[in-house]
């Protein structure tokens, strides 16, 4: 198992009702199958899922990206700055 | 060969443009692009409405990781580019206040520097993770994005 | 309907980007392009040189007309533009100096106002009456202009 | 005759060794009789009198341009503000 570090910003944040969360996943998650897992066990965040964008380590991540150990995951909707 | 300067940050202060257009002033330098947001109360575009204030927030190591990023791209794109100043002002801001900085310094104007800044705005709308929520006079709402980055960006 | 603001001047103070951004910020605006021009210290393009200091000079009630039909040059080709702000200094000035200032305000930022701003700076050094003496290590000379305004201009 | 007041700027200025002068010139002289007028009591402004910008009360004038009484009349190379 992997410890991992989940933070929420924005919309995503309101449904979660948390800024972050400390979590143990199976060492070959994939970014896909975590949010798959966050959609199960929080079900306000599961409608958000499919838009979400999703970072490993401050880098835009994509489904098929294998979550490393100690990881810093962040989720959150597209940007809207400026 | 001088080093240009870049400047990068999000911010709760006030964005003070002579201080940030003095600190990517060189002495080859002769031309600066800047642009600036800022809070509107009153949108006629869309769906028209006042606002009150914006509250913004920002992931703030991965946002100026990413302004930094942004500042790659302008010189990879722009080499006459000499200084880049990009700032995000977050926190509760009301309407006429400035948010957004970007601004570019080159010799000459005529070399791309508008052009550079005009870019920097756009990317950083699309990649510098910040968001912001609009509190006005039926309630509050967030700010919905549409850009999707790809890998790599 | 709001008035836009519209200021120019001919000044021999600094110009401050803070107070002239502020005074062509509405409740509508959501963006500004902002030109500055500084004194290079070092010029690299054409005949290679340095500048000790700028000796600027102008003609100041036409300059200031001139200024004025900028602008209206401006609000002519981009409708969208709210403020517009058009300041020259003159006098003796350093490098890293800003000289210029040409600030353009709209609703948004894809509506014109970069082009904007870049079609007024571009214009000032057309038709308004200033000129600049340049006073390097070699002794001084005026720098030339190269536009001849055509009637009507 | 009419009276008018020529305004000299930049290298003008420095060739003329004045900034301003007073002048009587006939009614009808135009800016093109007025440069050349300029260009014989002022040697040192002949050349100049070639490329010089010419205003008539603040607005650019041509060689065709009848001098209206009274005018303030500047005289200047191209700009090269900013």
């Amino acid at each position: 198992m992997n410890r991992i570090r989940l933070l929420f910003f924005a919309t995503i944040r309101d449904r979660a009702g948390t800024k972050s969360l400390e979590m143990e996943i199976p060492a070959d998650m994939t970014i896909l199958q975590l949010k798959e897992k966050l959609g199960t066990d929080y079900p306000n965040l599961k409608e958000s899922m499919k838009s979400v964008l999703v970072t490993i380590n401050r880098e835009y991540a994509f489904d098929e990206a294998v979550v490393p150990p100690n990881a810093e995951i962040a989720l959150f909707p597209p940007v809207s700055g400026g | 060969m001088t080093q240009f300067p870049t400047i990068y940050s999000i911010t709760e202060s006030e964005i003070d443009l002579n201080d940030l257009l003095a600190k990517i002033t060189l002495t080859s330098t002769g031309a600066a692009a800047i642009f600036t947001g800022m809070v509107r109360g009153v949108t006629s575009r869309g769906d028209a409405h006042e606002t009150e204030y914006l509250e913004y927030e920002s992931y703030v190591p991965m946002a100026e990781e990413k302004m930094k990023q942004v500042a790659d791209e302008i010189r990879e794109r722009w080499s006459v580019v000499e200084g880049i100043a990009i700032v995000q002002r977050i926190g509760k801001l009301y309407p006429k206040t400035p948010t957004v900085l970007i601004a570019c310094t080159a010799a000459h104007r005529d070399t791309g520097v508008f052009e550079a800044a005009r870019y920097g705005i756009d990317r950083l709308k699309e990649i510098v993770p910040v968001w912001k929520k609009e509190i006005g006079p039926d309630g509050q709402e967030w700010v919905e994005g549409d850009y999707i980055p790809k890998p790599g960006e």
